[in-house]
Order: C-alpha cells, then sequence, then structure tokens
C-alpha cells in the first residue's frame, strides 16, 4: 500500500512539475502600443508606409495636443494629412483621402457626418472619402496616459485600390494629470497564454499542496530526487508511454481552449471577441497543436505502453531513442508556441501555405517552423523504433498474420509516417531558411513555386491525416472484438484494408490542391484515385459490424465510443466522397463543409477512438478500474454536443461560408440584395455550434477527473478485466518492469493457418520459416 | 541461433545490469531547441518586409545549443563506450523474415529508408525548379530586363568560370578541383572504413595489434571527412591559389543566396553580350542540397571522433566489429548521396 | 567477410573500379564542351548508377551477406515512393492555364 | 437559385442519394446488431471483479514463492451470461472468423460504386477546364489579388461586357459582367495566395503569385454575387471581399 501511494504522489506532481515546464515562456514582450491588431497600414493599399505624406492630429484651434490632459475635459480634434497622391486637386478624382485613428483610453466622438466610428476605431464615412481634414470630438479619460494613432491614406482617386496610393502613420501620447509613462497594455494573446500558465502553477502548487498534506515524508529532496530523476532519464516504455500520456492530454487541453475562443468569436457575425491577428493566430496552433501535440502524442502514448506488451516484447528495441522521440516534443512545442507570448503567434494556418508563411510579420511563425521541424526528428526516431521493434521482436509463434490488429495499425502508422515526414521536414527547413538566411525557395520574385510546399506538404499531410486515424481504426478492431466476445471478422482482410489505406495515402494526396492551380493532369489523376480510398475503408467498416454478428456485445463505456466511432465515421467518411469530384470540391474547397468533414474523421475518428483507448486500457495502465458511471455520462454528453457542433457546419459549408474567416457576412441590411452571402439562419446555427462546442469542451472535464480519481479511489483491477486474447492481458495490471520475465509464446487456435486462400504467395513471405517455428509455436 | 541470443532487447539489455535511464535524451533535445531558437532570433524581418535583417547577439547562445546537444552525445556516449558486443540484441525467431538478423542492422536500415526521402525530396525541389525556371543559357542573346530570375547552375561558376576560365590542368577547370578531390576522398573514406571492418574481424592478430590497425583506418577515414569539409569550406567561401592552380571561392565568383542582380557575361567576340538575372534560386538550391549533405558528413565525422577514440582504447574486436560495419553503412549511405549530388550540382 | 569477386577481394576490387569511374566521370565533364548534352547525361547518368550499384551491393552489404536479401528488400521498400515523389512533385511545374489532355476528356472516347 | 451552382447541384443529388443509401444499410445494420446480440450481463462488476483480483495476486504471490502452479477458476456461471462463442483465450491467437465470399462482396460492390461516382464526375471536368475550341468567343478577365482587396482589369472590353466600380451600399468594388456571355477570369496574385470563390456559382480556384490561372464562368442568372477570398492570405482575410454583378 505503501508503494502505491509514493507511485501516486510521484505521478501527480510530474503532472505538476510539467505542466510548469511545457509552459515555460521564452519571451515576453508587451507592446506599448497595443491599441490595434492593424500594424501594417491601411489594408487596401499599398503595404508599406510613405514618407511623402504626412499625418497630423492638433486642436481645432491649430495648436498642438496638449501634453497633459485635464481628465474628463473633451477636446476638439483637427485630424489631416498632407502629401502624397491625393494633392493633386483634379476635381474628378473621387475617394482620395481618409483616416483611421483609434484612442487607447478615452472616448472619440464624431462630430459630423464626415467621421464615424467603426469598431470602437474613428474613422471617415462616405461622405468624408475626399477630404484632407476632419474634426472630432476626443474626451479624456480620467486617469491613466492615452495613446492617440492615426493612420491616414493618400489616394490616387483613380477609384480602384493600387500600390500608387499611399499612407502613413503617426502617434502621440497625452499623459494624464500626472504624467506618468504610456501604461503597457498587453496583447490579448499573451494574457491568454500566460493565464494558462499561471492557471497551471496554481493547479500545480495546489496539487502538491494536497499530496503534501497526505504524506509529509514523501516531500524530502531524498526521495524526490531519484523520483524525478527518474521520469526525466527513464527509458522504460511505459514510462515513457505515460510522459506521452501527460503531455498529450495538456495539448489536448490547450487546443481544446484555442478552439473555444475561436467558437465565441464566431458565435455571431461581426464579433470582436478576438482580434484578427489573435484569430489567425488561434487556428493556426489549434490545427498544429491539435495534430502534432494531442493526437499524435496520444496515441504514441498508446503505442508505447501496448505495443511491446501485444508482441511480446519487454522493450521496445531503442529505448534511449524512444525517450529522446518524446523529449524532442514538449522542446519543440515549447518553440512552436513560443511567439504567442510576444502576440506574434503564427499566422499562417496550420498548413503554413507559401509564400504567406516566407513572409508574414509574425515572428512566431519562424518559431513555428522551428518547432515542427523537432517534431519531424521526433516522429522519424519513433518510426524507427516501432518499425524495427514490430518487424523484430514478436514472441515466438507470432507471425506477421497473428499480430493483434492494435499493433498493425500502428505498423502501418509509423511506415506511413516514417516515408512521409522526411518531406514535410525538407519543405520545414526550406521555409526556416527562407525566414532566416534568406533562401528563395519560396519567393516568388527569384522564380519561387507557392505549389512546391503544397506538394511538399501534402504529400506528407496527407498520409498523416491517416497516420492519426490508422491507430484508432486499430482500437476500434480490439475493442470492438473484446465487447462482442468475438473475433474479429475478417482479420485478413483488415489486414490488407490497412496497408491499402497507407499506401493509396501518398498517391491521392493532391485532393488537397484541387483548386490550387497544379496540373489538371494531375487533378485528374488523383480525382480518380481518392475515391479508391472508399473502398479499404468500407472493408473496415463492414467487418466491424459482421464482427458483432453472433457475438454477446457488453455496453461499457469504451464499447460506446467505439459504437459511436462507428457513426461519426462512418458520416465523415461518406462526406469525404463529396471531395474527389473536382466539379464538388471547386464548391467545397474551404468551406465549412471541410472543417465539418475533417473533424468528423478527426475528432469522431481519432479522438473517439482514443478515448475508447482510455477506458479499454486504463485497468492495464494503472491497474485501477475506470468509473463506468462517469464514463457513461461522458459518453452521453460528448457525442451528442460532438454532433451538435460538427453536424451544422455542413449545412453552412454549403451555403459557402469559409472556413478561416474572423467573420462571416449576413445577407442583411446593406447586403441584403447580395446573393452567396450566408442566410440569416446561419447566425443562429453559428451560435447553436458555440453553444454545443462548449458542452463537448466541459464533457471532456469528465473524462480527465474520471482518471485522476479512479486513478487514487478506483477498485483494483485484474490482469484480463476485458477477456480480450492478446499477451497484454496476460500480465499483470500495471504491468511489471521488464514487462515479460520471459517472454510468452503464442498458440493459435487455428489447427492450419496453412497459406492458401488469395495470398498463398503474400503468406509464404510473411510467416515464420518453418524450421524456425516447429518446435515452439507447438499447437 | 541458440537462445542466449534470441530475446535481449536493445543494447542496454534489462537483464544485463547495463545503464537504462538516459540523460541524454533530454539533454540533446534541450540543445536542438535552443539551437533552433537563437538562430532564429538572430535574424529578424526588416521593416519593408522583403528581406531579414541579421543581428549577431543571439548567435553565440545558438552556439551554446550545439555545445549542449554535443554535452548529450557525450553522455550518450558514456554509456556506450564498454559495449563489447557480448549482447548484440538479434530478431526473435517469430519475427519472419527477419528472424535472427541484428536488430540494430535493421534499425540503421530502417533509418537510411528516411535519409533516402530526404534526399529525394531535395532533388524533387531540384527537378522542379531546374525544370521550371529558365535556363540562362536560354536567355543569352535576347534582351531580358534586369532582374530577371533564371537558372545559372553552380557548375557554370565552378566548370565555365565566366572570367576566371583558367584551366591549370588543361583538361579540368581549377574551379572542379576541390569537387573532384571530395568525390575521391569519400570514395576512399568508404574504402578505409570497410577495411577498418575488415581489420576488426580479423581473428589472426593480437588484440592490440589489431586496435592499432583499426584506429588507423578510422583515423584516415576521420581525416578524409574532414578533408571532405575543408575543400568543401574553400570551395564555398575561400577558394584557393596555389602554385599553378587558382580558382575563386563561390563567394567571390557572387554565387550566393542573395545575389538578385548578377551580370551573366556570355559568348565571345560578337556574339558576346551581357545581363543582369536573379540567380538566387540556383544558389539556393545548391547550398541546400550540398549544405544538408556537409551536414551529413560532419555528423559523421562526430561519430567517427568518438570511433577513433574507442578503437584507440581497444573497444574494438571481433565481437563487436559489427558497430563498425553499422556506421559503415551510414557512411556508405553519404557516399552514395554524394554520387547523386556531385554529377547533379558540379558536373551538370 | 571475405567475399570474393573474380578472383580478387570484393573491397579491394570495388574500391579499384569506383576510383577508375570517377575519374572517368571528371574526364567526360572536362571535355564536355565538344560532346552533346544527351550523351553527357547519359554517360553521366549510367556511371553514377554502376558507382551507385557498387558501393550498396559490395560496400554495404547488400550481396555476399547471409542477411543481404532482406535487407535489400527492406532498402528497396521506399523505391516506390521515391518515384512517386519524384512524379509528383519534381515533374509537376505549374501550367495550370493549359488545359486538361485531350485523353482526359469523355470527349476524346466519344463520350 | 441554389447554392453551388448548376453542375454542383446535380453532382451533390446524386452523391447524396447513394450516401443516405450507404449510410441506411449501416446504421440499420449496426443498430440492429448492437440491439440483437447486446448482453445485460457480463460486466465486471462486484463479486466477479473482486474474485479475478484476488485470483490475481493469489498467482502472483504464489509466482514469487517460487510455487509453479497453474490453477483455473471455475466460471460456468459466467459463462452462460457471457457466451464466449469463439472460446477466446489470453495468449492463444483466435479461431479465424472469416467468410470470403462476404468479404468480397462489400469489397466489389464499393468499388463498383466507386467506378460509377468517378464516371459521373468526369464529365464536369469538361466545364471546368473547356478546352481551347469551346472558349473562341470567351471574354478575358483579369482579377488580381493582393492583400486584402481584389483588382479587376477589363483588358479592353467595352463596358457593356465588363465594368469595375464601386458598391453605393457596402463600398466593396464590384465587377459588372453581362449575362450569358462567357468569360476567362485570369487569376494572380502580387504577393500571397488568394482565392477568389463566387459562392452562388460554386467557383473557386487559387490566385497564385508567380502564375496564372483561371476559371470560366458563365453567368445564367442576373444579380449581385458575393465573392470572398477562399485561401487564407493573411490579417483581413475575411474582408477581401467583391461583388459581381451580372445585368443583361
Amino acid at each position: 500500500m505503501q508503494v502505491r501511494n509514493v507511485w501516486t504522489v510521484r505521478a501527480m506532481v510530474i503532472v505538476a512539475v510539467l505542466f510548469a515546464a511545457l509552459m515555460f515562456s521564452p519571451e515576453h514582450d508587451a507592446r506599448p502600443t497595443g491599441i490595434s491588431s492593424v500594424d501594417s497600414g491601411c489594408s487596401c493599399h499599398s503595404q508599406t508606409p510613405s514618407s511623402e505624406v504626412v499625418a497630423s492630429i492638433t486642436l481645432a484651434n491649430g495648436s498642438a495636443l496638449p501634453e497633459n490632459y485635464e481628465p474628463g475635459a473633451t477636446y476638439a480634434l483637427l485630424i489631416s494629412f498632407s502629401g502624397g497622391p491625393a494633392e493633386d486637386n483634379n476635381p474628378e478624382r473621387v475617394n482620395t483621402g481618409g483616416f483611421n485613428l483609434v484612442a487607447s483610453k478615452g472616448t472619440l466622438t464624431p462630430i459630423d457626418n464626415t467621421t464615424q466610428i467603426l469598431a470602437g476605431e474613428l474613422t471617415h464615412t462616405d461622405a468624408g472619402n475626399d477630404q484632407q481634414a476632419w474634426n472630432a470630438n476626443w474626451t479624456a479619460p480620467t486617469s491613466g496616459s492615452a495613446v492617440l494613432r492615426l493612420m491616414t491614406n493618400s489616394v490616387n482617386g483613380d477609384n480602384s485600390a493600387s500600390s500608387d496610393d499611399q499612407w502613413n502613420t503617426v502617434s502621440y501620447t497625452v499623459s494624464g494629470a500626472g504624467g506618468e509613462a504610456p501604461t503597457m497594455k498587453a496583447n490579448g494573446l499573451t494574457v491568454l497564454f500566460s493565464g494558462i500558465l499561471l492557471t497551471a502553477i496554481l493547479f500545480a502548487i495546489a496539487l502538491t499542496y494536497v499530496f503534501y498534506v497526505r504524506d509529509p515524508e514523501s516531500f524530502s529532496w531524498a526521495r524526490f530526487k531519484p523520483w524525478i530523476t527518474h521520469w526525466l532519464t527513464s527509458t522504460d516504455h511505459k514510462s515513457v508511454g505515460t510522459l506521452y500520456f501527460v503531455s498529450g492530454l495538456f495539448f489536448l487541453g490547450v487546443g481544446g481552449i484555442l478552439a473555444m475562443m475561436i467558437r465565441i468569436q464566431l458565435s455571431s457575425p461581426g464579433n470582436d471577441f478576438l482580434t484578427k491577428d489573435e484569430y489567425n493566430s488561434f487556428f493556426t496552433l489549434h490545427g498544429t497543436v491539435m495534430i502534432f501535440l494531442a493526437a499524435m502524442p496520444l496515441i504514441n502514448g498508446f503505442a508505447n505502453w501496448i505495443v511491446p506488451l501485444q508482441i511480446g516484447a519487454k522493450d521496445l528495441c531503442f529505448p534511449r531513442l524512444n525517450a529522446m522521440s518524446f523529449w524532442l516534443q514538449p522542446v519543440g512545442a515549447i518553440l512552436l508556441l513560443s511567439g504567442m507570448f510576444s502576440g506574434m503567434g503564427a499566422d499562417v494556418g496550420w498548413t503554413g501555405y507559401q509564400p504567406i508563411t516566407s513572409t508574414t510579420d509574425h515572428y512566431g511563425a519562424t518559431f513555428w517552423l522551428a518547432g515542427q521541424v523537432l517534431l519531424v526528428a521526433s516522429s522519424t526516431l519513433t518510426g524507427i523504433n516501432f518499425i524495427v521493434t514490430i518487424a523484430t521482436m514478436r514472441a515466438p509463434g507470432m507471425g506477421w498474420m497473428q499480430m493483434p490488429l492494435f499493433t498493425w495499425s500502428i505498423l502501418v502508422s509509423v511506415m506511413m509516417l516514417f516515408i512521409s515526414i522526411p518531406t514535410f521536414g525538407i519543405g520545414l527547413i526550406e521555409a526556416y531558411l527562407d525566414r532566416t538566411i534568406s533562401t528563395t525557395f519560396y519567393n516568388t520574385a527569384a522564380g519561387g513555386d507557392p505549389l512546391l510546399w503544397s506538394h511538399l506538404f501534402w504529400y506528407f499531410g496527407h498520409p498523416e491525416v491517416y497516420v492519426v486515424v490508422v491507430p484508432a481504426f486499430g482500437v476500434i478492431s480490439e475493442v470492438i472484438a473484446t465487447s462482442a466476445r468475438r473475433t474479429i471478422f475478417g482479420y485478413r482482410s483488415m489486414v490488407y484494408a490497412l496497408a491499402g489505406i497507407g499506401f493509396v495515402a501518398f498517391i491521392v494526396y493532391g485532393h488537397h490542391m484541387l483548386t490550387s492551380g497544379m496540373s489538371p493532369l494531375l487533378r485528374f489523376v488523383v480525382m480518380l484515385t481518392t475515391m479508391l480510398v472508399a473502398v479499404p475503408t468500407g472493408i473496415k467498416i463492414f467487418n466491424w459490424l459482421k464482427t458483432m454478428h453472433g457475438g454477446s456485445l457488453v455496453y461499457r463505456t469504451h464499447t460506446l465510443w467505439a459504437l459511436g466511432f462507428l457513426v461519426t465515421f462512418t458520416l465523415g467518411g461518406i462526406s469525404g466522397m463529396f471531395f474527389p469530384a473536382i466539379a464538388m470540391d471547386v464548391h467545397l474547397h474551404e468551406t465549412y463543409f471541410v472543417v465539418a468533414h475533417f473533424h468528423y474523421v478527426l475528432v469522431g475518428g481519432t479522438v473517439f477512438g482514443l478515448f475508447a483507448a482510455f477506458y479499454y486500457w486504463y485497468p492495464k495502465i494503472t491497474g485501477r478500474m475506470m468509473s463506468e458511471r462517469l464514463g457513461i455520462l461522458h459518453f452521453l454528453i460528448g457525442f451528442i454536443s460532438y454532433n451538435g457542433v460538427f453536424w451544422p457546419m455542413h449545412k453552412l459549408g454549403l451555403l459557402g461560408m469559409t472556413r478561416r474567416h474572423h467573420t462571416y457576412y449576413i445577407r442583411a441590411d446593406e447586403y441584403s440584395d447580395i446573393i452567396g452571402t450566408l442566410p440569416p439562419e446561419a447566425a443562429q446555427w453559428n451560435f447553436f455550434i458555440t453553444v454545443c462546442a462548449f458542452m463537448f469542451f466541459l464533457s471532456n472535464l469528465i473524462m480527465v477527473y474520471n482518471i485522476i480519481a479512479s486513478w487514487l479511489n478506483g477498485r483494483k483491477a485484474p490482469a484480463d478485466p476485458w477477456g480480450g486474447w492478446s499477451f497484454e492481458w496476460m500480465v499483470s495490471s500495471p504491468p511489471p518492469t521488464p514487462s515479460f520475465d520471459e517472454i510468452p509464446t503464442l498458440l493459435n487456435a487455428n489447427p492450419d493457418h496453412a497459406p492458401g486462400r488469395l495470398t498463398g504467395m503474400l503468406e509464404r513471405i510473411m510467416t515464420p520459416d518453418p524450421g524456425d517455428e516447429g518446435e515452439e509455436a507447438g499447437h | 541461433m541458440s537462445d542466449d541470443h534470441g530475446y535481449h532487447h536493445g543494447p542496454h539489455d534489462w537483464s544485463h545490469g547495463a545503464p537504462h535511464n538516459s540523460w541524454a535524451p533530454i539533454v540533446i533535445s534541450i540543445g536542438s531547441g535552443v539551437f533552433l531558437f537563437f538562430f532564429a532570433k538572430a535574424f529578424t524581418m526588416n521593416e519593408g518586409m522583403n528581406g531579414y535583417i541579421y543581428d549577431s547577439a543571439p548567435l553565440p547562445l545558438a552556439i551554446a545549443g550545439l555545445a549542449i546537444i554535443f554535452a548529450g552525445l557525450i553522455s550518450w556516449w558514456k554509456q556506450d563506450f564498454s559495449f563489447d558486443g557480448s549482447y548484440e540484441p538479434q530478431a526473435t525467431h517469430g519475427s519472419a523474415p527477419f528472424s535472427n538478423v541484428d536488430i540494430r542492422k535493421v534499425g540503421m536500415w530502417v533509418f537510411l529508408m528516411s535519409e533516402m526521402m530526404i534526399f529525394s525530396s531535395l532533388f524533387s525541389t531540384y527537378i522542379r525548379y531546374r525544370t521550371s525556371i529558365v535556363s540562362c543559357y536560354s536567355l543569352e542573346g535576347t534582351v531580358v530586363e534586369p532582374g530577371t530570375a533564371c537558372w545559372l547552375p553552380a557548375s557554370y561558376f565552378i566548370a565555365k568560370g565566366g572570367e576566371h576560365a583558367n584551366s591549370t590542368l588543361g583538361f579540368m577547370p581549377d574551379a572542379l578541383v576541390p569537387g573532384a578531390i571530395n568525390t575521391f576522398a569519400l570514395i576512399i573514406s568508404s574504402y578505409t572504413i570497410v577495411m577498418a571492418l575488415k581489420t576488426a574481424k580479423r581473428t589472426d592478430l593480437e588484440h592490440a595489434e589489431r586496435s592499432i590497425k583499426v584506429r588507423n583506418y578510422l583515423g584516415a577515414t576521420f581525416c578524409l571527412a574532414t578533408l571532405f569539409l575543408v575543400m568543401k569550406m574553400v570551395e564555398w567561401f575561400i577558394g584557393f591559389h596555389i602554385g599553378p592552380f587558382e580558382a575563386p571561392s563561390l563567394l567571390s565568383d557572387q554565387f550566393t543566396i542573395h545575389n538578385d542582380a548578377y551580370t551573366y557575361n556570355y559568348g565571345h567576340g560578337a556574339e558576346a553580350g551581357a545581363m543582369t538575372v536573379d540567380i538566387r534560386m540556383a544558389a539556393s538550391a545548391f547550398y541546400l542540397t550540398t549544405g544538408t549533405h556537409g551536414v551529413h558528413v560532419f555528423a559523421g565525422i562526430v561519430g567517427l571522433g568518438y570511433m577513433v577514440v574507442k578503437a584507440h582504447k581497444g573497444g574494438y574486436g571481433p565481437g563487436n566489429a559489427v558497430s563498425i560495419e553499422y556506421f559503415g553503412l551510414y557512411w556508405h549511405f553519404v557516399d552514395l548521396a554524394w554520387v547523386a549530388v556531385f554529377p547533379a550540382f558540379y558536373l551538370y | 567477410m571475405s567475399a570474393k569477386i573474380m578472383g580478387f577481394d570484393a573491397y579491394n576490387f570495388n574500391f579499384f573500379w569506383l576510383m577508375l569511374l570517377t575519374a572517368v566521370e571528371v574526364g567526360v565533364v572536362a571535355q564536355s564542351e565538344n560532346m552533346a548534352w544527351a550523351t553527357l547525361v547519359f554517360v553521366l547518368v549510367s556511371i553514377g548508377i554502376v558507382k551507385f550499384l557498387g558501393i550498396a551491393a559490395v560496400f554495404m552489404h547488400l550481396r555476399f551477406s547471409p542477411d543481404s536479401n532482406v535487407l535489400t528488400a527492406t532498402a528497396l521498400f521506399p523505391v516506390i515512393f521515391i518515384v512517386l515523389l519524384v512524379l509528383m512533385v519534381g515533374l509537376t511545374s505549374p501550367s495550370a492555364v493549359e488545359n486538361l489532355p485531350a485523353f482526359c476528356r469523355p470527349g476524346y472516347y466519344g463520350l | 437559385m441554389e447554392f453551388g451552382g448548376d453542375i454542383f447541384q446535380d453532382l451533390y443529388i446524386e452523391f447524396m442519394f447513394w450516401s443516405v443509401i450507404v449510410g441506411v444499410i449501416t446504421f440499420v445494420w449496426m443498430i440492429h446488431h448492437s440491439f440483437v446480440y447486446r448482453t445485460s450481463d457480463g460486466d465486471l462488476s462486484g463479486k466477479r471483479l473482486h474474485l479475478r483480483t484476488q485470483l490475481d495476486s493469489l498467482r502472483h504471490e504464489m509466482k514469487r514463492a517460487g510455487m509453479d502452479m497453474e490453477f483455473e477458476i471455475e466460471e460456468e456461471e459466467d459463462e452462460r451470461a457471457w457466451p464466449n462463442v469463439d472460446n477466446i483465450k489470453v495468449g492463444v491467437f483466435p479461431k479465424e472468423n472469416d467468410n470470403l465470399k462476404l468479404e468480397l462482396i462489400w469489397t466489389i460492390i464499393p468499388f463498383i460504386l466507386i467506378c460509377y461516382l468517378c464516371w459521373i464526375s468526369w464529365a464536369p471536368t469538361d466545364a471546368i477546364w473547356p478546352s481551347a475550341y469551346e472558349l473562341e468567343d470567351a471574354h478575358e478577365v483579369g482579377v488580381t489579388g493582393q492583400q486584402w482587396f481584389w483588382d479587376f482589369d477589363c483588358k479592353g472590353l467595352t463596358s457593356d461586357l465588363c465594368d469595375v466600380g464601386v458598391d453605393s451600399e457596402t463600398g466593396l468594388t464590384v465587377l459588372s459582367l453581362k449575362l450569358d456571355e462567357t468569360y476567362i477570369l485570369n487569376l494572380s496574385s502580387r504577393d500571397v495566395l488568394h482565392a477568389p470563390k463566387i459562392v452562388q456559382y460554386g467557383l473557386t480556384e487559387d490566385a497564385v503569385p508567380g502564375m496564372y490561372t483561371t476559371i470560366v464562368f458563365t453567368p445564367y442568372e442576373t444579380g449581385k454575387y458575393f465573392l470572398d477570398c477562399a485561401e487564407y492570405c493573411g490579417d483581413d482575410h475575411a474582408y477581401m471581399t467583391a461583388i459581381i454583378e451580372i445585368h443583361t
């Protein structure tokens, strides 16, 4: 009993320390001007400010702005500019001047019809679009320094926006009565991420305190040191797997919070909860964090824990490389997110299409690239480890065709990852060098080709989405078969389907680029091949269904998640069939239909699969049973709210709601006669989605609570609580270290697993030589 | 094979009391992160948002990152130093078709698979740009707008050399000398490393004598690899003037990734002409591909350094000679990559 | 491992030919001004392939070793993916304004 | 008018039809099986769990004590409630459960369906990338994306065929085109990727810097149509909109 307590304490403290460590902030750089997201001038004219335009703010009587204001007083401002193309006073010119004024404090009020307040900022109206000077009132705040930042456009008046138009900006600081320095206003992103950091630290301290109260003795350095050393240096596959779980769950939370922020922003049209910059960074990092830092570590966690146990190996073949694959991940994560703390997070989309990735002024994009380079290295090492382990360390009697399906799925998945990820790595390094030493791989001026990146990215990216979903297939195969107390139906066709999916992924990647301007011939080829994916996937779904036939299905939490997976994955698979048809893709491309589709596959597929895996292998990993009651609650709320989030997105996408927009246009007011804007009910659907998204997010906290609570107070688990057949159920729960005292031998219930049927030749290659196997595999 | 070799998993097997905890992974990871972070910090985008400004301040920290990586490697090696091959893990009987193959050998080959993909990606980049960007040669005789992007391959600077077209040897331009030496250096080093393997496997020699020979072969490989990198630096940055041989470096020939206004002179006599062209893409592809190869050579040098030290201390014998073979596989692969890189970038 | 090729030690034999071929390669390029472009490429590629095979087969023990077969299969595994990569990424320079080839159109088959 | 244009609508209805069929088959099958073959008992609760746990620790203790002894607990009572048809046992690869005919059926039938769907989505590519002879009387209009606005260029067409203006209500740029004329929108970009998306006609194509791409567009109904940017292009991506006005 004492031993278990120490373990619990150790595990909980590592959670705390990792929370703190992962959120270590390398840089804080609050921006003194933090008054607007618009940093690069007016959106519709040339990119850089021009010194020919001189902007100024004075008082209306002509005198300069006072250095100190009187609290609460109202000042009449004269906003003006001179210089630039607007100077040429040709009467035929239209819309020659405009401005935008933001005040960090106080209130700006228009006093005539030439100015107006838009989104909190003062700007000109249609009527005031030809002027070079405007009047407005500014009411001073009661305290603190105020910054007034003015941007003016000097336009050539040809009524089309072009780079001949010039603009400039100027800022004034008006101090409060005390004349103190301008206050530093932090960026919203900094606030959010510092908030997460702070919460994590407080959480860690609280946890530490709880455990201190429980067992003060465990808090001596003498006991802490070996404990922390163990976690930092361990190469045991189980410890590394646990580390993966901790970091994966943490980043699942971070990605979830980002998603919630995105959903709040989209809950109503024209919302200004987030600035454009923040929104763009959030959806970029939501994608990257969820794929690379949540889904893949969680899969790696299960792979680490379960694969050696399933194939009857004591550990992975290269334990130190395995530890390194893990430790590259948090380091990569810190790099990847480090731009966020200075409000300069990567804002390029998780696909990082060029040339915006090479030219965005958010330097977080450089770190985002660097962080992903480390993740690529990590995945490569993982790939080597698992491929070699599965290829060379299977227990006697376990030919390729006797491997449990989860192991098969991990093999196919790492194989795909391993073959494709160097391509992505090279693309990243090219982009990283573009952003640092100014190579020109994606610089169109030097002949660079943005499509090269798209190709390199999707050559990796498409296998990658299968990489995260294929392990879920493996989990579901195990769960469905075990829950139904049946053998999986069509083991062989399951394996060939997996391998088929893995291979086809490399040919069809171009369907992400059907509208990208790549060679039409290649587009044509991928149109025809993409639909092929449906065949192996269909085989798997029908096999799962057939597995239940004649069985006795026990409804446990993991069974429910597996059935939920079948529902959502089938829907996601069907909606996927709409994209390869080019004539449909040109409408659906980059709409919420795509968003709905890949969330149905990635959340309804991968994440549901991972949930099922959590409930299924939790007793094996911790030696404790999980609470079924909470699990079912989690499933019910999660499944329903999940569908509430993503099902309406199909409709929104069909109506033409485009993704990655921080706002959207409703057919009302001035847009009421424009066909193609969204009908008014789209706003209501978006609000509904947001509400459901919060429910889904919160429902997952139930699982987190369940994991922690069951770990502390759950009932003891037997070695084989569900009745599975593979080796992991043979060892005790939790397994000892090393995992097997002696390597077991797999027996075979099939009297003749002789080659024959469809695949005699493949079979011969894939079964052990008769000489080797003869005595040991014994029937 | 007997069971003695069947079920030992990993060079640091649980049941042999070898260390199974290691600081190396976390240290190397942190080092990589520090390096990439501060390397990126050294460059910021300029205000025009069309280029990057270099700031040397964070660079020492980037180098510190490399030092951390190296410290991690040393801690890794310390654990491996005593490995004498007595429990070289082998694939289990169940794992046909790999039954009884050394696991580390399979691992090395699987690693080489990813290396193949890395170089294939680089070559895809190269082929794509080589086929889509117009060659500067084909623009000869036409009037082009200054700053037009076109492809002026490295081989132009190396083989034709513009006004430096001097050939002391008569049959080979001087500027090709470093590249040619490198090609021979890599092939010879491939040979010396298999000789090291062959020698380490010999049982007809005394251990001390064998160790000296192995060390010498590995040392020769080390020297040739270093020669390779030195020659590459000569070719990139330094240039040379030794006796009758004289060749400018690519840098002084203005073959750089920033050169968007290279004056390309062509033809002789009446056909002579000049144009200002943007050759940044050719330079980028050249430096990235040969640079990636160079990084692989550097990694090989680091590994060879460890092996020379271990061989000097008598660490290699018939029992663990395969370790040399596995490093050799990597080293031959680097050679193979050069076999592809050399014609594509230096000759064509 | 002391495999023999034509009575010579495999390593020595291989090394000798590699050196010779490389010398030929450099020599050919030095003379390339008098040579058709296609000939040059053909010579370089064929020499490159021979060198490639020599290193892989002898120095990397993909021949003459008990585990050669399975390891050769391992080493050749990515080749199909490399071919796909070079075909799809390397050789599809953008040509989007051009139309789809006629043989990809229904009308070509009278449909 | 429905969303997405005529070609999209035709295909969409066809695909929806087959999707619904596949979906209904799958879900009816799944719901049927999960009800018919459910077992209420068999959950590891209470006594049974306790028994197993005890048994495990007993085995463990005996092993530690060096007593090499195998014993099994009689679970007859459970077997009835929890039938183990395939006699699954730990450490034994279970008896294979397959049926080649069935598996072939659900390989081949979906394959045929896929071929059919490929077939019907083949022809419309002619409408998306018409061949040259079909475009002889088409009018070329330049569309250039820049962060974050659209620049339309009528390339010398008469103002009846093509005109650029500003919408008075929304302040957006308006491209006026004529009904039933065929236009080739010649897309390019000055900085990063953009993609004009004419929402109601279901047309999207990326505007890529350094190269030209095209959209073939034949307006068949009058009105003001919304055009937005479908490829992420930076801060004001959402504001990068314009209007295409079709007149007779």
